[in-house]
């Protein structure tokens, strides 16, 4: 019987190596996988390159695994939050790697990792400064910059619901990148809000099939913060 | 902005410019709202008018804002306030979402900017080439992607320098994309010969709006005031 | 008050022209566009390059448009069906270009062209015939080909369910190539066996959003036929 | 294929081979299995191993044949036979679908062929350069992009001759990607060194195999067959 719940964090965390570049799924407070980003807190895997659309908010969550040191590079399309003061402090003295990256690009980055293609070319980010050094190319008379696949050794996904076969449903705007960066995970590792039975799930609306899902953990974590 | 002493006109407010963009969205169009003053657009369509509103986050078909104790805490928009879906509204993830931006899908883009170029250049998201760390987002996505690009801004600084320029000085978000302009002052098409002016504020005269900007203006021939 | 619903075949395929690239959904039996075929038929637009998984059964439908030789060219992966005189008559007697492309790359293409993407690289056909004369890359030392995107002037889509803003649902395979041929086409006009009220449709089942729909057209055909 | 006169052994019927590879796939692959032969493996998995069946036209999760009398006339597979979804199965559209096989998340494809080469080379879609109309379906991409490709097929053809070859002569669908072959005769790994006979049916010797097949075979150290 296949079945991809595991029932501690330890379990869900196993194996996170040093030097892993990891997807954080969730945008705002919404579908953010808090519980597991606490776990590789606690897990200790270090040098890793994290891929989150913003490096976090006050000293909690992503930005404390920052503050601890832990993260020597960031690709992120939005550098600020509400309370980014861990970053800027971070970038200001030089401690942290900054890959500034147009949100539509950094999706279809990972979702081409997860796809299996390795670069596409894309009109965003052409003249300007997120385009220097990058091949510019023309198809049609029009110009396209190359990017490539963004994969991940980890990601790090939230999800509403989820059966032990790994199939997956978001809730509202809480799916953002989550179901990209689990095609593009290596290691895909899920908390998810509620649990059930193979065959609860509508096969019409799972939208994350359990293909692209390793590991499953129930937290039971309650809604985002309204802020 | 300062207005002039003795200046028999007054600039639009936030709402009236809000406004003045919303009357010229048609039925049917899908329309994507840059963070900040384009949001309020959304305020002054009304609901009998069906426009689609998209969020760069998944969000098609956004409602009003949520009366306080209505809140979905799981439903936001690009801006991260909270909003409400409307019956037709869908979700979706982010590579599906830019691609409606970037396949050339949304009707309509409003940005806010601090330049806009006679040429269309907009540059909306460093205000230095010395930002090292500025915050893209999704601008450059909807500004190369989006049919149409827009920008609703302030006609000048708060120390009251043009934000109508021959050429940006801050880094571009996208080359030559603009296709209008609104500010509070007048409304202005970019056109292959720089910005023609199609509507100013009641009272203001074309040299008036032109000493107030850096880049040359041309009045159109469909303008609609003196 | 937008209603994408039109009420007649004729207003379906109005305006479309001669020289059109046409996207067929469907795969098999399921999920085929039928009734619009038949009215792209009595429409009379020629010239046309039509992509579909394969080029038509028997002597009725696509197979039908092929025979009356309103079709210059097929771009199809599997250029084979139960019964395929047409095609193979037409092909044989050199009145009619065909293009292979690997059904993976054939979807993707698609995808790409309704996403805005001009170009990408693909493992799939490297070594092959299929990518002979075609731009070869490495990335990470693995060799891709270059493919580039297939827009459709129009696309001709079969869906299970719609509402007036063109929202779509699909039954089991039926969805196959018919949400990305609907991103991909410039003119997408939808056959739907089921008509619902606005806000009938739950929003996190909707496959394809309306923004990619111009045009649905009320046809309850009916289920497949079980060969 | 046409035994020899008084050989000791018999080639193994389509059912054997399907069980014979359906032995080796393990509780938890996620599976495609090609037109014709291959789909014959899917029975000889049983139920309480769970084994996810994959096929091209977005149906994930495939389960058993129907009864006749319920056959869903919406669900179907990449060979256009009618078939079942288990609990869990789910629906995708075709670039999906395709990202699950080139994205390397199918563990196993198990294709038909008609020559595989001692180095990986697969010719299974075109008969020959002058075949101007072959159809390759979905081949191409199974057989660059899914994590594993074993290959199951006769071990000669009709008129016997070996379709284990030196070097395809037949246009390929994709180079050196063959893990391994399971044929009618024996099983066998594709190596550096060429193909490795891993076991073969009962009381056929090495030679014999050998004399059968175009390409040179290795006795592997794992060999569980004299």
């Amino acid at each position: 019987m296949i079945n991809k719940f595991v029932r501690t964090m330890a379990e869900a965390m196993e194996g996170i190596q040093d030097g892993s570049t990891v997807l954080i799924g969730g945008f705002g407070s919404v579908g953010q996988p808090n519980a597991l980003i606490d776990g590789l807190i606690e897990q200790g895997a270090k040098d890793l390159t994290v891929v989150a659309n913003n490096p976090g908010v006050g000293r909690v969550g992503l930005a404390r695994l920052l503050d601890l040191g832990r993260v020597r590079k960031i690709i992120c399309s939005f550098p600020r939050s509400s309370d980014p003061i861990v970053f800027e402090t971070l970038y200001r003295e030089g401690r942290i790697e900054l890959e500034i990256v147009p949100q539509g690009t950094m999706a279809e980055r990972m979702r081409a990792a997860g796809a299996g293609i390795p670069a596409f070319y894309t009109p965003t980010g052409v003249g300007t400064k997120l385009a220097e050094g990058k091949e510019i190319r023309e198809f049609n008379g029009r110009p396209y910059v190359m990017e490539t696949a963004i994969q991940g050794d980890v990601a790090l996904i939230e999800a509403w619901e989820a059966d032990r076969w790994g199939n997956l449903t978001y809730r509202a705007s809480g799916r953002n990148f989550n179901p990209i960066m689990a095609m593009a995970g290596k290691l895909t590792i899920v908390q998810t809000q509620h649990v059930v039975e193979l065959g609860q799930l509508d096969p019409e609306k799972i939208v994350t099939p359990g293909i692209f899902v390793d590991r499953v953990l129930h937290v039971p974590y309650g809604d985002p913060m309204i802020s | 902005m300062a207005a002039p002493v003795a200046a028999n006109w007054k600039p639009l407010t936030r709402d009236q410019m809000a406004a003045r963009v919303a009357q010229d969205i048609p039925e049917g169009w899908y329309v994507n709202l840059g963070i900040g003053l384009p949001t309020l657009i959304a305020n002054h369509v009304p609901l009998d008018r069906e426009v689609i509103f998209h969020s760069e986050n998944g969000v098609l078909g956004m409602g009003p804002a949520p009366a306080k104790d209505k809140v979905d805490p799981w439903l936001i928009n690009a801006g991260k306030q909270h909003v409400t879906l409307r019956p037709g509204g869908s979700y979706c993830h982010h590579a599906d979402s830019f691609a409606m931006i970037r396949g050339g899908h949304i009707d309509l883009c409003v940005l806010g900017a601090f330049q806009v170029a006679e040429n269309g250049d907009i540059a909306n998201w460093a205000t230095s080439e010395n930002d090292t760390a500025p915050a893209v987002g999704g601008a450059m996505d909807l500004a190369a992607g989006a049919k149409r690009l827009w920008v609703l801004m302030e006609h000048t600084t708060k120390t009251g320098e043009s934000k109508l320029v021959r050429k940006c000085t801050y880094p571009l978000t996208a080359p030559g994309v603009v296709k209008r302009v609104y500010t509070n002052l007048a409304v202005l098409d970019v056109t292959p010969a720089g910005f023609a002016v199609i509507e100013m504020v009641p009272g203001i005269t074309f040299d008036e709006l032109q000493a107030l900007t850096d880049a040359p203006l041309h009045r159109a021939s469909a303008a609609r005031a003196a």
